[in-house]
C-alpha cells in the first residue's frame, strides 16, 4: 500500500496501537512493509504488507520469447540472481528434452555458488546493521564486491548475469579465471577470522541473536520454511543433496545445521555454508579444467522456436532456500506459463508473522533480517 | 516406499492418473473433487508434508482453470505435483474452489496469490483479500483475456525523444521507420507484416524490379 | 537505290586514280555521305522494330561526314591539299565495301549489324595505310586520326552487336 | 574451517582483535571508472556498413528499446538484401543482456566496455542514442562483449539436399534432386529470422517469411495459401526459381561459413507435399462471384500470360489464352528440360491454373491462324506474352549449314517428342543456362543411344569469372562428362566435303571494356579445332514479333527493339499490353509478378 494511502488505526481505550514499518527500513533488502499491532514494545500480531517490488513478471514472461525472459528472470532476487537463471533454463530444457552439455553444467554450479557466497557475505552485513552494528555492513558489501568482480569477468554483467540460455551458457570462461577465483576464494577464508571476531563471535551480536525469532523444527516443516532457515531448526535438508541436480552429486559438501532455529542459529548456518562453497568452488577449480566439450547444447533460432507442449517444476537450492519454476508450454513461441515459487513468499509472509507474534519491536528488523527474505520473491 | 507402493496409495483415490516422469518427480491428475482426498492422503500416509507451491494456470480456451499442487516428501526426497481443473467461472460468478489451509498452513499465501491474480475463491481459506496489488481495482490481471501490454500503451505515455542526430535524419528525408511497439502489436514478435507494409521496401522492391529486367542481358 | 551503287563505284575509280590528298578527302567524305544516304533510304524499308539501328547508324555517319567535311577544310589541311601520295598498291578493303551489297528487302538487325561492322572495319583499314604510306609529320597525323575515329566506330558498332545479339541471354 | 559452537558466549572483546587492521596496508580504490571486463556489456556500437538493416536485433530485444531508423545516405538494394534501416537504442529501456549482439546475422552490433553515462533530468534525450563505429558519448573504446561460435543464436549451415549421382542420372530425363524430408524442412525453417528481405528482393514479393513461418509449424497447407497469393507457378518456381531471394537472405551475409535459407527447397517442399485438389481450392480463393462481362486475349500460355490470365479470371473477367504449341507453359515446358522440372509438376500447375476458369486453346498461332485485329476486336484488351523463342545465330562461316542448329529448336522437340537427330558428337557455342540444358540433354541423349557422352561447350565468358551459368549447373554438367571450354570465341563451322566437320575457335582475351559493356576481344593467332557431327548455337533469343503484323507494328512504340511499355506493362496502343520475357528478358519469376503487374492494370482499365 502507497503510505499516503495508509490510515493510522484508531481504537477505542486500549494500549494498543499500529505503526507501519517499511516500505524502506533496516529490516529487508529490498522494499517491504510490515504494519504491528503493539502493546507497549510487545508486537500482539504482525501483518506483512507486501507488493511494493510488483513488476508483474510472471506476466510479462507469458508475452516473450522463450529467450527474452532471460534477461529479466534474475531481476526476481537481486543479491541472488543466478538461481534464477538456472532454474528457468533448467525447466525449459526440461520440456524440450535436451540437456545442457556435462562441461556448461559444471559451470553452471561455479556460478550458483559464487552467487550463494556473494548473497551470504551480503546478509552477514544486513543481520549485523539490524543490530545496530555497521562495519560488517561495510565488509560483507565489499567483499560481496570481489565476487561481483568475478561474475563481470565471466558473464560480462556484475548482478545479472544473464549467462545461462536454455541448452548450456552463453560464454566460456575467460583466460585466468578459474586462477583469480582460487585466489578470492583465499582471500575470503583469510577473513574468516575477522568475521568471527567482530560479528560470529562478538558477545553483543550473541547476546542479541540468541533466542531471537527461534521456530521449531515442527513449526518450520509446518510452515513450508526451506533453506538455511530450515537447517537453523536442525533438519539437514537441501536441494542440492535431497533432488540433485547439474553436478552436485558428485562433489562433495556437508550440510551445516544448528538445533536451535533462532536468529543466531541462521546466521551461523550461513556462515558454515560459505565455507562449504568455497569447498565446493575449490573442488570444481579442480576438476573443471579436465572437463573439456561444448558449453551449449543447440537451440532453434529463437525468433521461431516453438517449445513443445509440456511443463517442468525445476528447483534448486538458493542462498535462502528451495527456489522453483513451474513452466508450462502449449508449444508456442513463448512460455503459456510461468510460476515463480521464491523460498522468500515462505519466510517474508506466513513466517515473519508468526514469528513476531511477542516478540519486542526492537526485534522485529532482526528477526526479518535473519530469515534473509527478498522482498521481489513475494512481489515477483 | 518403491513405485508400486506408492501407486497403491495413489489409486485409492478414484478416476487418478499416475505419470512417473522420472525418479523424483510424479504427475497425478485427478478431478476436483478428489484432489483434497489425494492430499490427504499423501501426506498422512505417503510422508509428503512440504507444500512446495500452488500454481494456477488459466486455459482461456478450454474456459478452465488448471490448479496444481506440488507436494515434496523429505522422506521419499520425491515430489508428486497433482493436478486438477476447475469451472473458469465469469465475472459474475467467479470460480470457487475447496482451501486446502487446513492440510497445509503455505496454501493460505498460495491461495491469496491465486485469488488476486487469478480471482479464484477458496472457500475455507483464511485470507480472501488482496495482497499485492492493494490499489488495483481491476480484472485478476494473471487472466490470460487481461492484456498486460495493451494496458500499459493506453496508461502511461511514453517519453518522446529527439535528440540532434534524429532531428538530421529526419531533415535528411529519413528518421524513425519502425517503433519497436509496431512489430510487438497483441505481444506478437511475429508479425510477418512490417516489412511488407513500409512503403519504403515496397519502393525499393519495384528498383529492385526495375534492376531484374536488365537480368543476364 | 542504283543511284547509290553508280556513284559509288565511280568515286572507288577515282580513288585508284587520283592521289592527292585533296581527292583522297574528297574520296572519303563521299564514302560516308553515301554510307549515310545508304542508311537514311533503308529506314523506311525496315520493320519498326529494328529501324532504331539504322537510324542510329544514319546518324552516325551523318557525324562522320561533318568531322571529314570541317577536316577537309581545316587551314592547315587546305594548305596540304596539292600534296601527292603513293596510294598503297593491292588494296581490296575499301573495294569490298564500297561495293554495296544488296541487304535485300526486309534484312534483319543482324544482317545490318553485321553489314556495317565490316563497312567501319574497311575504312579503318584503308585509313591505316593511308596514314603509313604518307610522310612524316602533320599529314601522317590526319590519317592516324581518322583511322581511329572509324576503329572508335567500329567498336561501338561491335558492342552494340553483341547486347542485341547475344540478348535474351541464356535464360533460365 | 573453525567452528563455533551456539553455546559459546563469544567475548565482548573479540572484535577490538581487529585493531590489527592498522598494521594493514589500506585498500585504496582509484577515483573515477574502473576498466570493464573484456567481456562487459557496455554500450551499443554498430558497423554501419556491416549492418544489412534486418531488425533481427529489433525482434529479439527484451525491451522493446531499439527503434529502427531510416537512413537516407545508406544505400538500399532490396536485391542484394540491403535496406538502410539501422538500429537505434533507447537506454530507458535496455537492459544491456546482449541478445543483440548475439543474434545479429552480419556480427555488426556489439559492446564495449564503456558504462558510465550520466545526465540531468532536461538531458533525457541523451539516453536515445545511434550506435556508430564509436559508442553513446561518440570516443572509441575497447570492445566488450561481441559474437562468439557459443553465443551465436543463429544456425548457419543449410541442410543438406540429396541429388542423384551422376552415373544414376546420365542416362535419364529424371529429376536430379531429391527435395527435403519434412524433418529437414522444419529444421531449414527454424533458421528463418523473418527480416523479409528476400519478400523485398523478390520481384513477385513472394511472402517467403510467412510460409517459411507455416512450414516450421508444420502447416504445408497454410504455406501453400501463402504462395498461391502472389505465385501461381509455385511448383515451377520451387525447382527452377532464379532465387534473388536467396541471394538477399540476411543469413548469407554473415560472416564465415553462413548460408542462406533454402527458400527455393522449401517452397517445392510444400508444394509437394499439398495434395492437388487441396491446392485448386486453395487457388480458388477471392474468386469474384459474379461475371464481369470483360474479355481478355492472352497470346501465350508462358507464365506471364498465363499469371496475367489466373488473375484476371479470378476478377471475374472472361480470358482466353492462345497458345501455338501443343501444350502449355512456355519456355518452362519446351526450354527446361524435365531432370529439372519435371512434366508432371508443371502440368500441376497448369492444371491448378485452368481449374480457376483459364480457357487455354493450344495450336493456334496468333499472325497465321487468327490475327492481332481479330483478337483485339472479339475482346477488350489483349496481352502479348509470346516469350523469346526465337535461337539468335553467329553467322560465323558455315553456320548456315543443316548440321548447325540453334538450341530453343532442339529443346522444344525433346517434350513434343519429336525424332532427335542424336549426333555422335555435338559441339555447343555458349556459356548460359540454356546451353548447359541442350549441352546435357544431348548427354543424356548420347549415353541412351551410343552409351557415351561426347559433348563439348565452348563459351566466352570465364568460368568461375565471368561464366553466365549457375554453379551447380557447371559442376553437375562436368559431373556428367561434359567437357567446357572456357573463353573461346567461335571462328567458323569447318566443312569438309559439304560434311560438317567441327568448329574452330580462338581465345577470347578480354570479355569486358573499361565501362563493363560486353565487346569480346579475341586473339586470332590462338585457333582451336574441335571436331564434332553437329553445332549447337545456344547465344541468345529473340522474339517473333513479326506475328503483330506491318500495321500493328508501325502503330507501336518500340524500344530499342523491344514493344514499349510503360511501368504496368501497358504498350502505346490502349488495348495491348505486354508481358514476360520478349520485354523484361528470360526469367519466370520476374515474368510471373509481370503477369500480375499487367493484370492489375488491365482491371483498373476495364473498370474505368
Amino acid at each position: 500500500m502507497r503510505p499516503e494511502n495508509y490510515q493510522a488505526v484508531k481504537l477505542g481505550d486500549s494500549n494498543e496501537y499500529e505503526i507501519f514499518i517499511g516500505p524502506n527500513h533496516p529490516g529487508i533488502e529490498g522494499n517491504y512493509a510490515f504494519r504491528l499491532m503493539l502493546d507497549g514494545d510487545i508486537v500482539v500480531s504482525g501483518k506483512a504488507d507486501a507488493g511494493y517490488l510488483h513488476r508483474g513478471f510472471e506476466k510479462l514472461m507469458e508475452g516473450r520469447l522463450w529467450i527474452q525472459n532471460l534477461a529479466i528472470v534474475p531481476r526476481i532476487c537481486v543479491p541472488d540472481p543466478a538461481p534464477m537463471e538456472v532454474a528457468y533454463s533448467m525447466a525449459v530444457e526440461e520440456i524440450m528434452g535436451i540437456e545442457a552439455p556435462i562441461r556448461a553444467q559444471w559451470i553452471r554450479t561455479m556460478q550458483l555458488e559464487l552467487s550463494r557466497v556473494a548473497a551470504h557475505l551480503f546478509t552477514f552485513g544486513g543481520h549485523a546493521a539490524t543490530t545496530g552494528m555497521y562495519t560488517p555492513m561495510f565488509w560483507g558489501v565489499a567483499d560481496r564486491d570481489l565476487v561481483l568482480d568475478l561474475f563481470e569477468d565471466f558473464t560480462g554483467g556484475r548482478v545479472y548475469s544473464i549467462y545461462n540460455i536454455p541448452g548450456g551458457v552463453r560464454r566460456e570462461l575467460p583466460p585466468e579465471f578459474l586462477q583469480k577465483l582460487s585466489n578470492l576464494l583465499d582471500y575470503l577464508e583469510s577473513r574468516q577470522n575477522d568475521y568471527d571476531n567482530l560479528l560470529f563471535t562478538n558477545q553483543v551480536f550473541v547476546e542479541r541473536a540468541k533466542g531471537c525469532g527461534a521456530l521449531t523444527q515442527s513449526q518450520a516443516l509446518e510452515l513450508s520454511v526451506t533453506g538455511p532457515n530450515l537447517r537453523a531448526c536442525g533438519l539437514a535438508y537441501d536441494v542440492r543433496r535431497d533432488d540433485p541436480y547439474l553436478v552436485y552429486d558428485e562433489l562433495e559438501f556437508d550440510i551445516p545445521r544448528q538445533k536451535h532455529g533462532d536468529a543466531y542459529s541462521r546466521i551461523l548456518v550461513r556462515r558454515d555454508e560459505l565455507f562449504q562453497s568455497i569447498r565446493i568452488l575449490r573442488q570444481i577449480i579442480e576438476r573443471l579444467p579436465s572437463i573439456k566439450g561444448k558449453i551449449r547444447t543447440p537451440i532453434p533460432n529463437p525468433l521461431s522456436w516453438n517449445v513443445r507442449k509440456g511443463e517442468a517444476y525445476a528447483r534448486v537450492e538458493s542462498s535462502k532456500g528451495e527456489l522453483a519454476y513451474y513452466v508450462v508450454s502449449d508449444g508456442g513461441d513463448k512460455p503459456y506459463r510461468v510460476h515463480v515459487r521464491g523460498p522468500s513468499s515462505m519466510h517474508a509472509v506466513q513466517t515473519l508473522e508468526f514469528l513476531a507474534k511477542g516478540a519486542r519491536l526492537e526485534d522485529v528488523a532482526q528477526i526479518m533480517f535473519s530469515l534473509d527474505a527478498c522482498p521481489p520473491e513475494v512481489d515477483r | 516406499m518403491n513405485k508400486v507402493q506408492i501407486d497403491e496409495i495413489l489409486n485409492k483415490v478414484n478416476g487418478i492418473k499416475i505419470t512417473h516422469k522420472r525418479k523424483t518427480r510424479i504427475r497425478v491428475d485427478v478431478d476436483a473433487d478428489s484432489l483434497p482426498t489425494l492430499l490427504e492422503l499423501i501426506k498422512g500416509r505417503a510422508s509428503y508434508i512440504h507444500l512446495s507451491a500452488i500454481t494456477c494456470v488459466d486455459w482461456i480456451a478450454d474456459n478452465q482453470f488448471e490448479l496444481v499442487y506440488h507436494v515434496w516428501s523429505y522422506e521419499e526426497k520425491c515430489l508428486i505435483s497433482a493436478h486438477t481443473r476447475i469451472d473458469r467461472g465469469s465475472e459474475k460468478n467467479p470460480a470457487k474452489y475447496i482451501s486446502v489451509y487446513d492440510l497445509f498452513k503455505p496454501a493460505d499465501f498460495f491461495e491469496r496469490d491465486i485469488f488476486e491474480m487469478y480471482g479464484v475463491t477458496f472457500i475455507g481459506s483464511p485470507r480472501m483479500e488482496k495482497f499485492i496489488l492493494t490499489e488495483w481495482n481491476g480484472v485478476p490481471p494473471m487472466l490470460k483475456d487481461f492484456d498486460a501490454e495493451a494496458y500499459v500503451q493506453e496508461t502511461f505515455k511514453w517519453t518522446d525523444y529527439n535528440p540532434d542526430w534524429l532531428q538530421e535524419l529526419t531533415d535528411q528525408g529519413g528518421g524513425i521507420a519502425v517503433k519497436p511497439e509496431d512489430i510487438r502489436t497483441a505481444g506478437n514478435t511475429h508479425n510477418m507484416s512490417t516489412h511488407r507494409e513500409r512503403d519504403k521496401a515496397k519502393a525499393a522492391a519495384v528498383k529492385a524490379n526495375d534492376k531484374m529486367q536488365g537480368w543476364k542481358q | 537505290m542504283s543511284k547509290h551503287k553508280e556513284g559509288h563505284s565511280k568515286s572507288y575509280e577515282k580513288l585508284k586514280s587520283k592521289t592527292t590528298l585533296k581527292e583522297i578527302l574528297d574520296v572519303a567524305v563521299s564514302f560516308e555521305k553515301t554510307a549515310r544516304d545508304f542508311y537514311t533510304a533503308m529506314i523506311p524499308k525496315v520493320s519498326k522494330n529494328i529501324r532504331y539501328i539504322v537510324e542510329e547508324l544514319a546518324e552516325e555517319e551523318q557525324q562522320h561526314y561533318d568531322l571529314f567535311l570541317s577536316l577537309k577544310n581545316d587551314p592547315y589541311v587546305q594548305t596540304q591539299l596539292d600534296e601527292r601520295i603513293k596510294t598503297p598498291t593491292e588494296n581490296h578493303k575499301f573495294s569490298d565495301y564500297v561495293q554495296l551489297l544488296d541487304l535485300g528487302d526486309n534484312p534483319d538487325d543482324q544482317t545490318i549489324l553485321q553489314y556495317a561492322l565490316a563497312r567501319e572495319d574497311a575504312a579503318m583499314k584503308q585509313y591505316q595505310d593511308l596514314a603509313d604510306n604518307a610522310p612524316e609529320g602533320e599529314l601522317q597525323d590526319t590519317f592516324r586520326f581518322l583511322a581511329i575515329e572509324e576503329a572508335e566506330h567500329k567498336l561501338e558498332l561491335e558492342k552494340k552487336y553483341y547486347e542485341i545479339i547475344h540478348s535474351g541471354g541464356p535464360g533460365n | 574451517m573453525k567452528k563455533i559452537n551456539y553455546n559459546d558466549k563469544g567475548s565482548i572483546l573479540n572484535p577490538l582483535k581487529n585493531l590489527q587492521f592498522y598494521a594493514r596496508k589500506p585498500v585504496t580504490e582509484p577515483l573515477g571508472p574502473r576498466d570493464a571486463s573484456a567481456s562487459y556489456r557496455g554500450f551499443h556500437i554498430n558497423d554501419l556498413n556491416k549492418c544489412i538493416g534486418c531488425s533481427s536485433c529489433q525482434k529479439i530485444c527484451d525491451n522493446a528499446a531499439i527503434t529502427m531508423v531510416e537512413v537516407p545516405s545508406i544505400k538500399e538494394d532490396a536485391a542484394k538484401g540491403l535496406r538502410n534501416l539501422r538500429p537505434a537504442i533507447d537506454y530507458g529501456r535496455c537492459c544491456w543482456c546482449a541478445l543483440c549482439v548475439d543474434i545479429c546475422p552480419t556480427s555488426a552490433i556489439e559492446m564495449t566496455r564503456e558504462y558510465v553515462h550520466t545526465c540531468d533530468g532536461d538531458e533525457t534525450d541523451s539516453y536515445f542514442i545511434f550506435p556508430k563505429e564509436t559508442g553513446i558519448h561518440g570516443d572509441s573504446f575497447e570492445k566488450g562483449w561481441t559474437k562468439t561460435e557459443d553465443s551465436d543464436l543463429l544456425d548457419r549451415i543449410r541442410r543438406p539436399m540429396g541429388e542423384m549421382l551422376s552415373e544414376a542420372r546420365i542416362d535419364n530425363f529424371d529429376e536430379i534432386v531429391d527435395g527435403f524430408t519434412l524433418e529437414m524442412a522444419v529444421q531449414e525453417a527454424s533458421r528463418c529470422v523473418d527480416c523479409g528481405l528476400c519478400e523485398d528482393a523478390c520481384p513477385a514479393h513472394m511472402h517467403a517469411p510467412n510460409y517459411i513461418r507455416s512450414i516450421y509449424e508444420g502447416n504445408l497447407e497454410q504455406a501453400v495459401e501463402w504462395m498461391y497469393e502472389t505465385n501461381p507457378f509455385s511448383h515451377v518456381c520451387g525447382r527452377v526459381c532464379t532465387h534473388i531471394c536467396e541471394t538477399a537472405c540476411s543469413l548469407g551475409h554473415g560472416e564465415g561459413e553462413s548460408d542462406p535459407i533454402a527458400i527455393r527447397w522449401l517452397k517445392r517442399f510444400a508444394m509437394d507435399n499439398v495434395s492437388k485438389t487441396k491446392i485448386k481450392q486453395i487457388a480458388r480463393k477471392g474468386k469474384a462471384r459474379k461475371k464481369s462481362g470483360k474479355s481478355i486475349a492472352v497470346v501465350g500460355a508462358g507464365p506471364a500470360g498465363l499469371t496475367a490470365a489466373f488473375d484476371l479470371v479470378k476478377k471475374g473477367h472472361k480470358v482466353t489464352v492462345y497458345e501455338s504449341l501443343p501444350k502449355a507453359g512456355g519456355m518452362t515446358r519446351y526450354g527446361i528440360p524435365n531432370y529439372r522440372l519435371p512434366e508432371d509438376r508443371l502440368d500441376q500447375d497448369i492444371e491448378v491454373i485452368q481449374s480457376v476458369g483459364v480457357d487455354i486453346k493450344y495450336n493456334v498461332k496468333v499472325g497465321t491462324d487468327i490475327s492481332m485485329a481479330q483478337l483485339y476486336k472479339d475482346n477488350h484488351a489483349v496481352v502479348m506474352a509470346i516469350g523469346l523463342q526465337m535461337g539468335r545465330s553467329t553467322r560465323i562461316k558455315g553456320s548456315d549449314h543443316k548440321m548447325v542448329v540453334k538450341a530453343v529448336d532442339l529443346l522444344r522437340m525433346i517434350p513434343k517428342g519429336d525424332k532427335v537427330n542424336v549426333p555422335k558428337s555435338a559441339v555447343v557455342i555458349g556459356g548460359g543456362n540454356v546451353a548447359m540444358d541442350i549441352a546435357r540433354s544431348m548427354a543424356r541423349l548420347q549415353q541412351q543411344k551410343y552409351g557415351e557422352v561426347n559433348i563439348t561447350l565452348t563459351a566466352l565468358e570465364q568460368l568461375g569469372k565471368t561464366f553466365l551459368a549457375d554453379d551447380e549447373e557447371v559442376k553437375e554438367s562436368l559431373e556428367e562428362g561434359i567437357s567446357i571450354l572456357d573463353a573461346r570465341g567461335p571462328k567458323q563451322c569447318v566443312i569438309k566435303n559439304n560434311k560438317l566437320v567441327g568448329l574452330e575457335t580462338v581465345k577470347v582475351i578480354s570479355i569486358f571494356d573499361a565501362q563493363g559493356r560486353f565487346a569480346p576481344k579475341y586473339d586470332e593467332e590462338d585457333l582451336q579445332f574441335h571436331q564434332a557431327d553437329m553445332v549447337i548455337e545456344a547465344i541468345g533469343q529473340m522474339s517473333d514479333v513479326s506475328i503483330l503484323g506491318e500495321e500493328l507494328t508501325e502503330e507501336l512504340e518500340w524500344n530499342r527493339g523491344r514493344i514499349q511499355i510503360d511501368e504496368n506493362g501497358h504498350t502505346s496502343v490502349e488495348w495491348l499490353w505486354s508481358a514476360g520475357d520478349m520485354v523484361k528478358g528470360p526469367d519466370v519469376i520476374n515474368a510471373v509478378a509481370d503477369g500480375h503487374r499487367v493484370a492489375k492494370d488491365i482491371d483498373r482499365f476495364l473498370n474505368k
